[in-house]
């Protein structure tokens, strides 16, 4: 046994995170951990990692008992992560943020510069990944990028025990893949994994075991071949979920068309979004998508082009007047772009649409409070109260968060960037139910998601995108994964 | 109880009771009278007006160091329309106004527009304005109109009038702040920059008004001082910007940005207020002071993050 | 409720605190409040010369105000002693403007001295200083007679007191009576040794040929010579400027400054205090009630005149 | 050409050049003598050793307001230790040292493991150290011994030693910080605090050493700058902490953290002391330098903003 947890528990004000969670990991193991958001996965990690100290319990490391004081304790015991939670540093390169706080280093302490970058050259050659330059600013890479650099920074320790939380939320089926060929090779070597994510199909092909966590509580361990994705799904969420097969309610009706536009990284984008529609973008990592719903949303520059939403011309340059002018924007990294981590849900809530919580021309805090708890309730967000600051919550429950404010704005466009970021299943349906009603209510959504099977089920038409253009348009419901691949890679 | 103490505003209200307290006890004869405590107000006066500002600019996470020269530019230009060029009193404090409207516009264009660091850009102000206000203002002009001086001199239920003035600016702005969509704007701006201008808010131009209205309240504050003394000097606000700035993060907010609540810029002021004053009672003198206000500010400080930590129990990060 | 209109500078109220001759009340305070209260030129002479005092007499003594220059600091501190009712009152006449607090102080009836500089307008029962205008004529003169009456000057200071202001006005006007004298610039140093140093530094880079150079404060002195010194260039640059703490003296001595327009700041206050006891003692009593009929048993106003400190009498200072 | 202005020492650099060619040709008499350059570099020298260590605290996300205050106050220290006490030379520098990074000690300790807000704790410092080296230095102390004055006044190549002592301050942080595990580690604190402290690094104990550093080359500019003038006085190094805070932002700094290289230290030094020079031999006296300082001051940070936007091209970041 590598690892052996023992009834560990830890109390959050107003939270129990986690009661009495037991629960081992064996040489050269996946071992998968699931459930829903805010179950207590990422406390748990954090705990093994030492960021927090359990309120009991006790951790055996080898069969030691062991109290781990910090991440650099970690890292000594053989113990690295990639976090849910980006952990690299913008202003510096790629390969120092691989290496931080372990750069090569001479007999005298100086760090090797040429032997940094060559290192880093080859960790990412590994992960297959080597559009990524070692010198290039992390400031600069797209959120998926950065995850795979967060990966490669977690491997550079060479770790004995991996911990993974969601390392998949927000990269492509491509690296994906690539994740997985990694994975296999350590668990060969004999290295321990631990993994977590929403996504049960790549639970099925890559853990041995797989344990379940519901509401801070252990429900149990299995092996994978003991357990279907319906029974583990009822292990999480203590129900069946309902079938979210609903027909689509496009339209011919157009709601919004771009003409020839281009900004940042993309160039002649030319497509129509219909009334009731859902409209998916797909594309690999860097594909350009996220500016285009930049642009749009008049964030980034427009360089050229045109854009009418019902037939009239819109001149949007902020994204102020891109709200007054009916859309909304779920942005794909919601800590830096969507969230005011240390205010309220409530503030939060209401931050797109302050008017809608003063009705009397002053702001109300009790409309404030009440609306941010109609979509508590709407989205179930878990957290006691809805003055809680958006930092405590967890990931799932944060982009929840992101979701109703966008929500609250009611717009007839929303530009949907990765919605499902870290969400879990239950949740997920969920939100695929709410797409799917704005969509019948008459509203247009586009969809950017990297998660294929969301795209499937959810879009009418899937535009394939690669290094900033279409490349094709493939219906939704009829089209495959490897059609969508074959379009956007060569 | 527990509750209390993660409010600064809260905290701090109790400490200064607390220090009043003890004061009156200590003494009974000299602190507590009507005339101590009022003279307390009016010399925080100018202050907390200039530190209302402050605390919005610190909200929205930004600061403006320039306020100290301006308090002296605004001032001195009225007194020098006034006294060299017998121009009316309204139209002189006018003009002293838009000079501080312009300045703050300067500041807040260059920083919100075109990026420039607003720590270079507003000490490059205060030194550019502190030169103007040695030209407007000389030496030192005196004998001001009558009216003029009337201004800051005269009194209302025995308390002088720049004391009415600062809890009129502190009410108005507490109610601003608290309750209108475009004033709480700045706390979203201060909380995530990115984040606010996604969500749909102008962040350059509310930016802008921010320091624009920072040095409005600083160009009333440097009028109410002239018109209190009954004289504009060049050298007048000099320091004001750190003792301003320390006041507001005493009184809750932070360099960061994102925190702070107005009536805290009141309270923080208000404190330090008391502070020196009880110094001047005990008739601690010279070096001691700066010693031991140094001391008791870094007390405060460590007991108001202790009381918290108690209060939030043990949970790290 | 409206302030009073200005009337005629001439005291006003009634002197509360009167004793009979010498007995000294336990009670009885007097308050000396200055601005840059830390300063060592006001700790070493003024505060000290005050403190002397109030133990030769007997009586007790506070010296109050703020740590760094800063005038409106000085007056809400004088308004705030004023609430505890002094004995007397001390006051360092850094700027015309505080003439409000002082009439407030006269209203309240606390015998009140202004010392160092005059605040003219204002009600002040008795002044003791000098007269800053002279500083500059002196340091005029010194200068014209040092560099034979030609060649560049510079001269730096605090610019925007009231004070240095007149002494830089005294050294112009002898200055222009010399048309062979020319004035390159007029700087300020901040009362900041560092800083006179580096535009001393920079002024005899701009002009090589530079004849002299004034300061007007007490750190001027200091960085003056030692950017001189170290430009190679003591003696032959000539220097005047004001005060004589120890550093000065041996500037002097070591021949980097040339004269120095000293002031007699102990008379300022011991004789400042003395003129408040007399009030509140009513020593020399010039009528039946001189509160009441409006006059001062002290003289209104002193010129406690300038040293003049050159290498010659240097010693005699030093060895104090 | 386009990289250049991406970096603030090469865009400062060139600047720098370009105001000395500039300059010489307009001044060629005055100007560009070793006279002139050389007292130039003498008078930044004692800021630059302080601005290295505040360069340091600025890539780490912190600032220290106390520099002022401690390069008075160790001067001072050793000098009365000296003076009064006979203690030999280097006991005293010792001494004087050990009470920098004494205090150092104190603000890091109460900033990073206590949680005291850095503004004001290092503002509260600054009047408790200011205090402190009135106690140690009130009278000004003179006649320090010879050994003691050589350390400051004594020349090599025809330039005094300060000037020395600064360049191996700036060279040897300068490779340090660029090469070194242990300083490099600050950059990361800088830039994402919760990210540094989760890739293992001790975030506390490393703001703690960065106050105690910092404080120690305050100490350091303390002792050369009381050697250089032969004298401690309590009053040295009063502003100095703005004036460095400035020259290290206009050398890359940014008070959010993370970025900036040591050499930015001393060209922001050296950028406002060649201005204020240049300003003197061009005649320009008195109240306009504050004026044309800060005018110039804006224009270059303008400037230099302006070009990188060229030389990026027109993304938004
Ligand atoms: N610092 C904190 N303070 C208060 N509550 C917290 C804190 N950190 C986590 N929590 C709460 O603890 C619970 C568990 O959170 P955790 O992040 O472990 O969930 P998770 O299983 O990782 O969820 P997700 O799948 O959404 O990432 C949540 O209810 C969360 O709100
Ligand atoms: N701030 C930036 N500066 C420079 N380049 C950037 C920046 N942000 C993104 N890029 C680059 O622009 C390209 C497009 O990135 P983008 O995030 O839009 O792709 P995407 O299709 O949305 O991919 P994803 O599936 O990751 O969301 C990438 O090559 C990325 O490296
Ligand atoms: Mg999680
Ligand atoms: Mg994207």
């Amino acid at each position: 046994m590598v690892l052996q947890l023992q009834e560990i528990s830890k109390y959050f004000p107003g939270v129990k995170a986690l009661e009495a969670v037991s629960f081992d990991l064996q040489p050269g193991e996946v071992h998968a951990l699931c459930g829903e958001n805010g179950a207590g996965k990422s406390t748990l990690m954090n705990i093994l990692t030492g960021n927090l100290q359990p309120d009991a319990g006790t951790i055996l490391l080898h069969g030691q008992p062991t109290r781990i004081n910090g991440p650099a304790h970690a890292a000594e015991l053989g113990i690295a992560i990639v976090y849910q939670q980006l952990s690299l540093t913008d202003a510096l390169s790629v390969a120092e943020n691989i290496f931080a706080n372990q750069q090569p280093r001479n007999a005298w302490g100086f760090i090797q510069y040429a032997k940094l970058y060559g290192q880093t050259r080859a960790l990412l050659q590994d992960l297959q990944i080597d559009y990524i330059q070692p010198k290039q600013l992390v400031a600069d890479l797209s959120p998926a990028e950065k995850q795979m650099v967060e990966i490669a920074k977690a491997l550079a320790k060479k770790p004995r025990i991996l911990l993974l939380d969601e390392p998949t939320a927000s990269i492509t089926a491509r690296e994906t893949k690539t994740l997985f060929t990694l994975i296999k090779n350590l668990k060969k070597e004999g290295k321990s994994i631990i993994y977590i994510s929403h996504r049960l199909p790549e639970i099925f092909e890559i853990a041995d075991r797989v344990s379940v966590l519901k509401d801070g509580h252990y429900q149990g361990t299995q092996p994978i071949a003991a357990v279907t994705p319906e029974n583990l799904i009822r292990l999480m969420v203590g129900r069946d979920l309902l079938g979210h097969d609903q027909a689509s309610g496009a339209t011919n009706q157009e709601l919004l068309r771009v003409v020839n536009l281009a900004g940042p990284g993309f160039a002649n984008l030319n497509f129509t979004l219909h009334k009731g529609e859902i409209l998916g973008l797909a594309g690999l990592i860097g594909a350009g998508r996220s500016e285009m719903a930049q642009t749009l949303f008049g964030y980034l520059p427009r360089q050229q082009g045109q854009v009418f939403i019902n037939g009239q011309e819109v001149f949007i340059h902020h994204p102020a007047e891109a709200i007054a002018a009916g859309m909304g924007y779920v942005p794909e990294e919601r800590k830096s772009q969507g969230l005011f981590l240390d205010r309220t849900i409530t503030e939060n809530v209401v931050a797109a649409n302050l008017a809608a919580a003063a009705p009397s021309g002053y702001f109300d805090f009790r409309i404030a409070q009440t609306l941010a708890l109609e979509y508590k309730e709407k989205l179930q967000i878990a957290t006691p109260h809805v003055q809680q600051v958006v930092r405590n919550l967890s990931g799932g429950n944060q982009q929840k968060v992101v979701l109703a404010k966008w929500l609250l704005t009611n717009p007839e466009v929303l530009l949907v960037d990765e919605p499902t970021h870290g969400i879990d299943v239950g949740a997920k349906s969920e939100i695929y139910q709410l797409l799917r009603q704005l969509a019948t209510a008459g509203k247009g959504i586009l969809l950017i998601s990297s998660e294929l099977p969301e795209l499937l089920a959810l879009a009418d038409r899937i535009l394939v995108i690669r290094q900033g253009t279409i490349r094709g348009e493939l219906p939704g419901c009829q089209t495959t994964e490897e059609e969508i691949m074959a379009l956007a890679s060569w | 109880m527990r509750k209390l103490f993660q409010d600064r505003v809260t905290s701090l209200s109790i400490t200064i009771l607390l220090i009043c307290l003890l004061a009156s006890l200590i003494f009974p004869k000299n602190f507590p009278t009507f005339e101590n405590l009022s003279q307390v107000l009016l010399n925080l006066s100018i202050d907390t007006i200039v530190a209302v500002g402050m605390m919005l600019l610190l909200i929205a996470g930004m600061f403006d160091l320039s306020v100290g020269s301006v308090v002296a530019f605004s001032g001195g230009l009225a007194a020098n329309l006034m006294f060299f060029h017998q121009v009316p009193v309204p139209v002189a404090i006018l003009a002293g106004l838009l000079s501080a409207i312009l300045i703050g516009w300067v500041n807040g264009y260059l920083i919100a527009y075109q990026g420039v660091n607003p720590m270079i850009q507003t000490l490059a102000m205060l030194g550019i304005v502190r030169g103007g206000a040695l030209l407007v203002a000389g030496a030192n002009i005196q004998n001001l109109p009558y009216w003029f001086n009337a201004i800051g001199q005269a009194r209302l239920l025995g308390i002088q009038m720049p004391v009415w003035y600062m809890l009129l600016t502190v009410a108005v702005f507490s109610v601003l702040v608290n309750r209108t969509v475009f004033f709480r704007r700045y706390y979203y701006i201060g909380g995530n920059e990115k984040a606010a201008e996604l969500s749909g808010i102008l962040v350059k131009r509310m930016k802008l008004y921010a320091f624009v209205l920072s040095a409005t309240l600083a160009g009333i504050a440097g009028i109410l001082l002239a018109s209190r003394l009954g004289a504009a000097m060049s050298t007048l606000g000099r320091g004001l910007e750190l003792r301003v700035i320390t006041a507001v993060i005493l009184g809750g907010a932070s360099l960061q940005g994102g925190v702070g609540k107005i009536p805290g810029a009141l309270l923080g002021a208000l404190f330090m207020g008391l502070v020196a004053n009880i110094m001047i009672i005990a008739r601690i003198s010279g070096l001691w002071q700066d010693i031991i206000l140094g001391i008791i500010l870094i007390a405060a400080v460590w007991l108001d993050l202790y009381l918290q930590k108690q209060s939030r129990g043990n949970s790290k990060i | 409720e409206l302030p009073p209109r200005q009337k005629a500078a001439t005291p006003e109220g009634t002197i509360l605190t009167t004793v009979e001759n010498d007995q000294i009340r336990p009670d009885e305070e007097y308050v000396m409040v200055t601005t840059a209260i830390s300063m060592p030129m006001y700790v070493n002479h003024d505060q000290a010369a005050f403190k002397r005092w109030g133990q030769k007499m007997g009586v007790k003594t506070a010296i109050l105000g703020p740590s760094e220059w800063d005038v409106p600091a000085q007056i809400e501190t004088i308004e705030q002693v004023i609430a505890s009712r002094p004995a007397g009152l001390l006051i360092n006449g850094t700027d015309p403007g505080i003439a409000q607090a002082i009439n407030k102080a006269v209203a309240a009836g606390i015998p009140t001295v202004v010392y160092d500089s005059d605040v003219p307008n204002s009600k002040r029962h008795a002044f003791l200083g000098t007269d800053w205008y002279q500083i500059g004529l002196m340091q005029g003169e010194e200068m014209v007679r040092l560099t034979g009456g030609q060649g560049k000057i510079a001269y730096m200071g605090i610019l925007g007191l009231t004070n240095m202001e007149a002494g830089f006005q005294g050294l112009l006007d002898v200055l222009k009576k010399y048309p062979k004298m020319q004035v390159v610039g007029k700087y300020d140093d901040k009362a900041n040794v560092e800083l006179a140093a580096k535009i001393t530094s920079d002024v005899l880079a701009a002009h090589p040929d530079l004849a002299g150079i004034c300061g007007f404060d007490s750190n001027s002195g200091p960085g003056i010579a030692l950017a001189v010194k170290e430009a190679g260039k003591a003696g032959k640059v000539k220097i005047t400027t004001v005060d004589w703490e120890p550093e000065h003296l041996q500037l002097v001595k070591d021949g980097v400054i040339q004269m120095l327009a000293g002031q007699k700041r102990e008379l300022f206050t011991w004789y400042g205090a003395q003129f408040l006891f007399d009030m509140v003692h009513r020593t020399n009593r010039l009528s039946s009630n001189d509160a009441a009929s409006g006059i001062t048993n002290v003289p209104t106003t002193i010129n406690t005149g300038l040293l003049r400190i050159t290498k010659e009498n240097v010693d005699q200072f030093l060895k104090k």
